[in-house]
């Protein structure tokens, strides 16, 4: 099942260290994270979309789509940057005759942003996997507003 | 709105007492099933297993939860397991009662139990003929004894063969035999079943449901043909008589005794007791005109096939017989008791009285029942009946009138002898065409359906079609309630059928007695099976059980379908949450052992199964369509 | 407008009402014939296990006033109706993208494996009370008003403490 | 090493900061090409901030330091590495036999490994002064002094993987976020499991942002919170009183100074609600275990030493040391300050944390190292260094990893007092700004160019192999200090850092277990470490606190203000800090592209009501001026500072000309945090 | 007053979008004609390609050498003014970059020269609507007379006003894109962004959330 990076921004901490991570590994970062309103910091990258509609208008077949996993051939690219209007997110960038976008680190077991991010906010899993940990935390909220107060100097040996 | 009573039965009788209970704020099984739902999905799909303490687990039909129990059980495996051991329970129900019947007889034999004697000789001789015991120059009392001890011995031996599988057909037997499914004891097989779903022991499918093939044909060709032969040792083989079923049975003015359960050791001394004449004198004082025994589920069977015993009705309508108020003393031995008579009794002055040493309920004044003083308790139970009879309120007592009349007694030697001693007109006439083929439907009630629903709309479309009918249990006294045993109702059969009723008197339904009797249909399908020299398997016949739901019944459907009979039934078993066991039972199955079963809640659509499957052996058997 | 409400001290775990919701989402909407249905039906109500204190709680869709997944959905795939307030997914429109279950908080947005497209509670437009309410055995799921519930947990905390026991605690 | 097609992983540990975070650099035909990450690292689990990413840039940048230079009239002349450093102990013996062996000095670096501070500070010792000292002076030497009276030892009391376990976390003074990104890993953990945050600090920093409390109280004030939290658990009887009278002392001086500082006054003093200061408290003493993770924003003010001490109380108070999940955890800066104060590269302390001037200290270190001289006063530190030099006392200095033009407070005066100086050795891998003073320029090895044991803030010391070589002709420090010692008569026995090592487990008895052997195996070891058998403590003050009655020390200690407050004239509060993507004086850090291009210039923070009441842009170029000089930088407008309070990261020339050198009376460290100051457009 | 000029734009935009969709439906029925037209003059083209192949190899002297001068074979361009996007694929593939392309007044002008020596062929290969065909000299029809500059409208960012793309490729965007997915009125906000704008847009509806809560935990 395709993978994706997915970002959890109660984590985020604005570090950028991805930024750097992913220029190291693929000459310009292809995942961009900025501070809103000095409250929190966001990363955005390409999402690897299942029904992907950034290889809708491609004339070549450069960027295609099999069976949920966006491929990108370099070779048979014109350079005409439909693609890069017809992506929801912006993500998909045209430079020099070439489209860059997050490709998941194809080298790499996880891809270079999930492993160096330091607060563990970024998440490369099954699209579908994704909402297991959020319900867990949401539970356990939800179940300790059950739960009397602890009493005061409760120790935790 | 229509009232809910309604939609809960098609029986009138059943209507009217449950708008009683309603208006009297009675809880029925009715109203506890709507508490019930919706119900676990995951027992429905039987993927829930409790077979040991790492459980229970259950298995996600949906793929998205557990596909496996904590020690890896799949689906596949966590359902089998349950129908195994649903079989088990089922047979270990007949099996048991055969039990009972046995050792009362070996009593009588031994002279222990004197309220008991033989009433039908022949058949004495004929079974001892059948276990190799030489008549010649032997006592009657040798001959039983020694019979008495062969058939004990049938529970706990543990090499095969069980005597009466060997009245199956030839290649019926040779198949068994490849298969590995021949009964070797009907005890050990049992066992062996609750044994192999013990945590961690047969874990294939496949295998675990042979195992299940062969309990029941233990229950079928041992259990239950024991206890149908022995009784008709005992009690006598029933003839053709006539009856009345339906609550109307209960009467006004008499002492009403309702005989409840299975067995009819306890039943026909209480039906006897009932004609003691100090009791009749004693009901007289208490302002009775007399004592009305009547029967409810198969005990009740038993007793209406022997002596025309009127039955009050199915179990569905154990609690409503209570409700009409007129019920002096339900007496009830084992299978099929719903505790709930224990409370609901309390409503009423209804003495509730549990006889067996094996099943007591909570709210009853036990007597227990024992063989060798059979006859003075039975007549104590009765007394107990009449004396209760002053306690009768009047202003709760409303019996409906609907009373039905009712042709029964059909054992396979009554048929034969009707049909003048060899199955060979019947035959004729199923070659011939008039009549299709057989259905057997039989089979108890399930507040799923509604009461007597499935299996009155799937038998009358049965005879429609020209398929001559035989019919036991809760079935059989729902077809009497709606008409269908007397042989006037050959006007709703097809010409062919009508026609070979008329000729021969008999009713296009032969009632042929309770779920143990069910032996009776597989000796009389044997019997024509032999005649045609062919396996059973090839018959034009179909079997079906619309509103089962004892595990008896599950164990019931095992045999007739290993037996060769195609089954059709009418509530949902908890298979389908595992793909490949049901694809067996219901596809893999006729490869197996030339029958399968099939899942049909609505009758109409579970006729035309039957039928299609009666034409396909028709045409296999080279008989016009 | 009405929503599922959880009362997680009656939670049994027993996931009648995944399997009620899965079946209702289904073709055939009846559970003997879903169970072989392929897609196979997907459950949007999701019992959570939690070890620490050994108790299940559901979480379903809340259908947030301004749900994060509305607004971050690039196609409008995720809307929020606007008689009924709640907020619905139209598959036709999902492109998969997933930013949707990257920013609920609730973690409620399933994934139709073989569509590739998202899933979530429709509150069973179909029916008068959601599936998953009526499978629920031990009404720990309460289809009601936000006001009206509380309603019901002010009832029963009274209740538990008139009995002196602690509101939060199960019967 | 492990080896994918032609190139070569070689396990290292990231330069940078203090946390000691490890990766494999990738290596192809001797040149540094790639990370690879290292999951299964205790600290980081694999994961890098941006400046551990950026790490490889410095090691084969064009701008290293090749070969040794010669200031003369017409620019450097390159010199062999004989002539240099027969130049050097030519001078600095002249300078010894003319003006006693105190007219040297020598600042060593948290940057070099423990091998080469020791040696360092032995190479000064043996030459008869204790004018050596680090740049821990300018950043924990007031946890040195604070937690070394209170709890017995200077050090972080817990691992940073224990703070998952805490159920209370109290930063006070730190940024850790930004400053050292892999604390915040274990701090999210922490709040997975439901613990409490409560961040205090003047700014909003993204530390503030895993917040569930935030007091943001004025810069300089922290002693009076700390009082005002302490009074509250007093009062309402939430201390844990076993633990206070089993296992410290001094309980009644410190709750009757308490009662002077209520959550009122500490309120007027931080600017605090009351309310927040309670709900601090309560959240603090009640939490099962709950651990105070500070650092520059406690240590660098003139009180630096009275807010160690106070943070001490506090978790005495509540019994929170010496336990999983609570301990007292101040945040180092460099990757090696811990092992160069453990290697006793201070004035005031040898090897081992023995004081200079103890007699038995010194006993046991003259018969190590078979002399019967050692200096007997403790000698002068960093920020004196600095001074003696300006007043002419000191002739000549010998630096080495340290920039301390832009790191000391107060630069122009650092820039007279190097140019006072006679002879000035500066031994680094770049030319920086003090290089630029100095008489003679040795390029050494950067971190990966040499092996060595590096001892991270969890007390964690791990060692390092050497991965490629330096670049020209740039020596690792240690076989510079060999080649000098050799030159100065002190003939030293060892040829490698392994041996080093080994006398080093003899000198610090914490370290006793040390070889490099058991540090390779594994993630290193977490001192103290007595013996070979010892697998190392990660938790202190277990059972008993490391002073000669085994029990801590309460000692109260009163509010006092900054030295230089705001007033008419420079109304504006300066304080300064880091930013994620630079390192201290950046010298390392701006000079890798990829971390230049995000932040390339000095900025300074200013909030919007004082842009807008002077008119300033976002953007404009504003000079700020304080009483010791004036820089200029471009204006960011935000509301991360309160109104009248400037932020300046310190990473680029110019922020520390207008920092003051008032000292803590005690650990002399510069108040770098608060410095009165104006501003205006250019 | 920027703003009343923004919003006429704006105007004249909306009206274009609706005359762009008016004209997309001429445009079908005359695609099936151009269709007709293309093959005709593809089947023309590949003869010509082979005579000239075949005439080169008869004269052999500028085999295997394409180097664009001594080859004295003028080509002339075709230009479908209908078919072309504007999309700038031809510009920047042109190895001597002879199609000039510049940007001003909301235009984007592709300067196309008027014949060309090279034989690559790379901007025909490479435009996606198949705009540029070569004819011979002498098929020249006097419709491509000259060279063309092709001025296309361009569609300003909604944020930033940056002009991003022409018109015709947005719309070329938008056809193709409602093949996979039907644009609805509340999901294609992001078509009249830049692709930076969407990528803010898109980070401050991803922070949303988390803004939120963290300022309504109070003194933040």
């Amino acid at each position: 099942m395709p993978e994706a990076v997915y970002a959890d921004l109660s984590r985020c901490i604005g570090c950028r260290a991805c930024e750097l991570a992913c220029e190291r590994e693929n000459k310009s970062s292809r995942i961009s994270v900025k501070v809103l309103s000095g409250l929190a910091a966001a990363p955005v990258s390409c999402r690897q979309c299942e029904i992907p509609l950034c290889t809708a208008p491609c004339p070549k077949g450069a960027l295609s789509c099999e069976n949920g996993k966006l491929e990108y051939e370099a070779e048979n690219c014109t350079g005409c940057g439909l693609c890069t209007l017809a992506c929801p997110f912006g993500t998909a960038v045209l430079r020099a005759g070439i489209i860059e976008r997050c490709n998941l680190c194809p080298g790499m077991e996880t891809p270079a942003c999930v492993a160096t991010c330091p607060a563990g906010a970024l998440i490369y899993t099954e699209p579908g996997s994704l909402g297991e940990n959020i319900r867990q935390r949401r539970a356990k909220r939800m179940n300790r507003a059950l739960e009397p107060p602890a009493p005061a100097g409760r120790r935790a040996e | 709105m229509k009232p809910k009573a309604y939609e809960r039965s098609i029986d009138p009788a059943t209507r009217a007492m449950l708008l009683k209970a309603e208006k009297e704020g009675i809880e029925t099984a009715w109203d506890r099933y709507e508490k019930q739902l919706p119900q676990c999905s995951f027992g429905q799909l039987g993927v829930c297993c409790r077979n040991c303490n790492m459980g229970p687990c259950r298995i996600d039909p949906f793929g998205e939860g557990a596909d496996k129990g904590v020690c890896g059980a799949t689906a596949d495996i966590i359902v089998a397991r349950n129908l195994l051991r649903m079989i088990a329970a089922g047979a270990a129900a007949h099996s048991d009662h055969a039990r009972d019947a046995v050792l009362t007889f070996k009593k009588m034999s031994g002279g222990e139990a004197g309220s008991y004697g033989i009433k039908d000789e022949a058949k004495l001789f004929s079974l001892a003929a059948e276990y190799g015991i030489s008549a010649e120059d032997r006592s009657k009392e040798e001959i039983t004894a020694e019979l008495a001890s062969a058939l004990l011995a049938e529970f706990g031996k543990q090499e095969g063969p069980i005597q009466y599988t060997r009245r199956a057909p030839e290649t019926r037997l040779r198949l068994w035999a490849e298969l590995g499914i021949e009964p070797r004891g009907i005890d050990r097989e049992i066992v062996e079943c609750m044994h192999r779903t013990h945590m961690g022991v047969d874990n294939d499918a496949t295998h675990i449901l042979l195992h299940g093939l062969r309990t029941s044909l233990s229950d079928g060709w041992g259990g239950s043909m024991i206890a149908t032969e022995v009784q008709d040792v005992l009690f006598g083989t029933p003839e053709p008589r006539k009856a009345t079923v339906n609550l109307g049975v209960l009467s006004e003015d008499k002492v009403n005794v309702i005989i409840h359960g299975h067995e009819p050791i306890l039943s026909e001394m209480i039906v006897e007791a009932a004609e003691d004449p100090t009791l009749l004198k004693l009901a007289k004082e208490k302002g009775a005109k007399g004592i009305n025994v009547a029967g409810i589920c198969c005990t009740g069977n038993e007793t209406l096939m022997r002596h025309g015993t009127p039955i009050a009705g199915t179990f569905l309508q154990q609690e409503l017989a209570v409700i009409t108020g007129a019920v002096e003393a339900m007496v009830v031995d084992v299978q099929c008791v719903m505790p709930a008579l224990g409370s609901l009794t309390g409503c009423y002055h209804t003495k509730f009285i549990s006889t067996s040493p094996k099943a007591d309920f909570p709210g009853t004044n036990r007597i227990e029942f024992h063989e060798e003083k059979a006859y003075e308790t039975a007549k104590e139970i009765v007394r107990t009946a009449v004396e209760n009879f002053p306690n009768r309120s009047p202003e709760k007592v409303s019996i409906p009138d609907e009373k039905q009349e009712c042709m029964v007694g059909f054992s396979a030697e009554a048929i034969l002898k009707a049909l003048g001693g060899t199955p060979t007109p019947l035959i004729d006439a199923i070659a011939g065409g008039s009549v299709k083929g057989i259905g057997a439907v039989v089979g108890c009630n399930n507040v799923k359906v509604q009461h007597n629903y499935g299996h009155v709309n799937l038998v009358k479309e049965l005879i429609k079609n020209n398929v001559l009918v035989v019919t036991t249990g809760c079935n059989a006294i729902a077809c009497a309630e709606a008409g269908l045993l007397v042989p006037e109702a050959a006007s709703m059969a097809g010409e062919g059928l009508k026609g070979v009723c008329e000729a021969l008197g008999i009713p296009p339904v032969l009632h042929m007695g309770s779920c143990v009797d069910i032996s009776r249909i597989l000796v009389l399908a044997s019997a024509i099976a032999k005649a045609l020299g062919v396996d059973i398997s090839d018959l034009p016949a179909a079997g079906a059980a619309p509103e089962w739901m004892s595990e008896k019944a599950v164990s019931i459907g095992a045999y007739v379908v290993s037996s060769g009979v195609y089954t059709v039934l009418g509530t949902v078993p908890p298979v389908l949450g595992s793909a490949a066991v049901a694809d067996l039972l219901t596809r893999g199955l006729d490869g197996v052992v030339g029958a399968s079963f099939a899942v049909e809640p609505d009758p109409f659509k579970a006729a035309s199964l039957m039928l299609a499957r009666i034409e396909e052996k028709r045409k296999a058997l080279g008989l016009k369509a | 407008m009405k929503e599922v409400m959880v009362r997680p001290e009656r939670c049994m775990g027993c996931r009648s009402c995944e399997i009620a919701c899965a079946v209702e989402h289904s073709e055939s909407k009846s559970l003997f014939a879903a169970v072989g249905e392929s897609p196979s039906p997907r459950k949007r109500i999701y019992i959570e296990y939690i070890p620490e204190h050994a108790a299940s709680v559901p979480v379903t869709c809340r259908h947030c006033e301004d749900a994060p997944c509305t607004t971050v959905c690039p196609t409008g795939a995720l809307s929020r109706e606007e008689i009924s307030r709640k907020v619905v997914h139209s598959p036709e429109l999902c492109i998969g993208c997933w930013t949707c279950s990257m920013v609920c908080n609730y973690g409620v947005i399933g994934r139709q494996k073989e569509a590739r497209v998202a899933v979530k509670c429709d509150l069973c437009p179909g029916r008068e009370v959601p599936a998953c309410v009526e499978a629920c055995p031990t009404n720990a799921l309460v289809y009601a008003e936000v006001k009206d519930f509380s309603g019901i947990k002010r009832a029963e905390a009274a209740l538990k403490l008139a009995r002196g026991m602690k509101p939060g605690s199960a019967l | 090493m492990k080896t994918t097609e032609k190139r070569t992983l070689h396990p290292t540990i990231c330069p940078y900061c203090s946390l000691g975070c490890g990766f494999f650099l990738e290596l192809e035909e001797g040149k540094a090409v790639g990370i690879r990450y290292m999951p299964e690292h205790p600290v980081n689990e694999g994961s890098l901030c941006p400046k551990g990413n950026a790490a490889p840039d410095i090691l084969n940048h064009p701008d290293r330091l090749k070969y040794p230079l010669l200031k003369t009239e017409n620019g450097w002349k390159q010199l062999e590495w004989e002539e240099a450093l027969s130049l050097a102990a030519e001078k600095l013996g002249t300078a010894r036999k003319e003006n006693g062996p105190n007219s040297l000095a020598f600042l060593g670096s948290a940057k070099c490994s423990n091998e080469e501070n020791y040696l360092f500070q032995k190479i000064a010792r043996l030459l008869g002064t204790s004018n050596v000292d680090n740049c821990a002076r300018l950043c924990h030497a007031s946890t040195l002094i604070g937690l070394g009276k209170t709890l017995g030892a200077g050090a972080m009391t817990n691992p940073l993987a224990d703070l998952s376990n805490s159920d209370c976390v109290f930063v006070i003074g730190s940024n850790f976020a930004e400053n050292h990104p892999a604390v915040a890993r274990q701090v999210l953990r922490a709040k997975d499991k439901g613990a409490f945050v409560i961040v205090a600090d003047p700014r909003l920093t993204p530390t503030s942002w895993l917040a569930d409390l935030t007091l943001r109280l004025k810069p300089g004030t922290d002693v009076a919170l700390l009082n005002g939290m302490m009074h509250v658990i007093v009062n309402e009887g939430l201390l844990d009183r076993n633990f206070v009278r089993e296992k410290t002392e001094g309980f009644p001086g410190l709750e009757q100074a308490l009662q002077r500082c209520c959550p009122e006054t500490a309120s007027r003093i931080t600017g605090i609600p009351p309310s927040e200061i309670i709900k601090a408290a309560r959240a603090y003493a009640r939490a099962g275990a709950a651990s105070i993770v500070y650092s520059m924003g406690i240590t660098q003010h003139i009180s630096g030493t009275d807010n160690v001490t106070a943070c001490a109380d506090l978790a005495l108070l509540c019994g929170q040391v010496g336990r999983k999940g609570a301990g007292v955890l101040p945040l180092r800066g460099q990757n090696n300050v811990q092992g160069a104060c453990d290697m006793g590269a201070l004035a005031e302390f040898f090897p081992g944390y023995g004081k200079v001037g103890d007699a038995e200290a010194a006993g046991r270190l003259k018969t190590l190292w078979k002399t019967d001289k050692l200096p007997e006063k403790p000698g002068l530190t960093a920020t004196e260094i600095a001074e003696a030099a300006g007043k002419g006392k000191l002739k000549a200095l010998y630096v080495m990893g340290e920039d301390l033009v832009n790191s000391h407070a107060d630069s122009s005066r650092v820039r007279e007092a190097l140019e006072s100086l006679d002879f000035l050795v500066v031994q680094d891998i770049f030319m920086t700004d003090t290089a630029e003073y100095a008489d003679l320029v040795l390029p050494a090895a950067a971190w990966a160019e040499k092996e060595g044991s590096f001892t991270s803030t969890e007390r964690r010391v791990q060692w390092t192999d050497r991965a490629l070589s330096p670049p020209g002709e740039a020596k690792p420090d240690i076989e510079i200090l060999l080649l000098l010692a050799e030159k100065l008569g002190l003939g030293l026995p060892y040829r490698t850092a392994g041996d080093v090592l080994a006398e080093i487990s003899g000198a610090v008895p914490s370290y006793g277990g040390m070889t490099k052997e058991r540090l390779k195996k594994g993630f290193g070891l977490i001192w103290p470490c007595p013996d070979s058998s010892h697998p190392g403590t990660p938790v202190l003050h277990v059972g008993r606190f490391k002073t000669p009655d085994g029990k801590a020390r309460l000692i109260p200690v009163e509010y006092q203000s900054p030295a230089e407050i705001p007033d008419p004239d420079y109304p504006f509060l300066l304080t300064t800090g880091r930013v994620v993507l630079h390192y201290n004086a950046g010298s390392m850090s701006r000079r890798s592209k990829a971390l230049l291009e995000k932040e390339p210039g000095l900025f300074v923070e200013i909030h919007p009501s004082d842009a807008k009441a002077m008119e300033i842009g976002e953007g404009n170029r504003l000079v700020l001026e304080t009483r010791r000089g004036k820089t200029e930088a471009t204006a960011r407008l935000t509301g991360k500072i309160g109104p009248g309070v400037l932020f300046m990261p310190f990473h680029f020339p110019g922020t520390n000309v207008l920092t003051g050198d008032a000292l803590d009376r005690e650990a002399k460290i510069p108040e770098f945090k608060v410095s009165a100051c104006r501003i205006r457009r250019e | 007053m920027m703003k009343e000029m923004k919003e006429e734009m704006q105007e004249g935009m909306k009206e274009e979008m609706q005359e762009g969709m008016k004209k997309e439906m001429q445009e079908g029925m005359k695609e099936e004609m151009q269709e007709g037209m293309k093959e005709e003059m593809q089947e023309g083209m590949k003869e010509e390609m082979q005579e000239g192949m075949k005439e080169e190899m008869i004269r052999g002297d500028t085999k295997g050498d394409t180097s664009g001068e001594n080859c004295n074979k003028k080509k002339v361009l075709a230009i479908d003014a209908e078919k072309c996007i504007g999309c700038r694929a031809c510009s920047s593939a042109c190895p001597e970059g002879l199609i000039g392309l510049s940007e001003e007044g909301g235009r984007r002008n592709l300067k196309f020269p008027e014949s060309c020596s090279l034989d690559c062929e790379r901007c025909a290969l490479t435009c996606p609507e198949e705009a540029i065909t070569f004819v011979s000299e002498e098929g020249r029809s006097p419709a491509f007379s000259g060279s063309r500059t092709l001025a296309l409208g361009l569609m300003a960012c909604r944020k930033c006003s940056a002009s991003f793309a022409t018109e015709r490729e947005l719309e070329r965007v938008r056809q193709a894109v409602s093949l996979k997915v039907p644009l609805r009125p509340g999901g294609d906000f992001w078509m009249e962004l830049c692709p930076a704008c969407r990528q803010e847009s898109f980070r401050e509806k991803e922070a949303g959330a988390i803004l939120r809560e963290r300022k309504i935990k109070g003194n933040l």
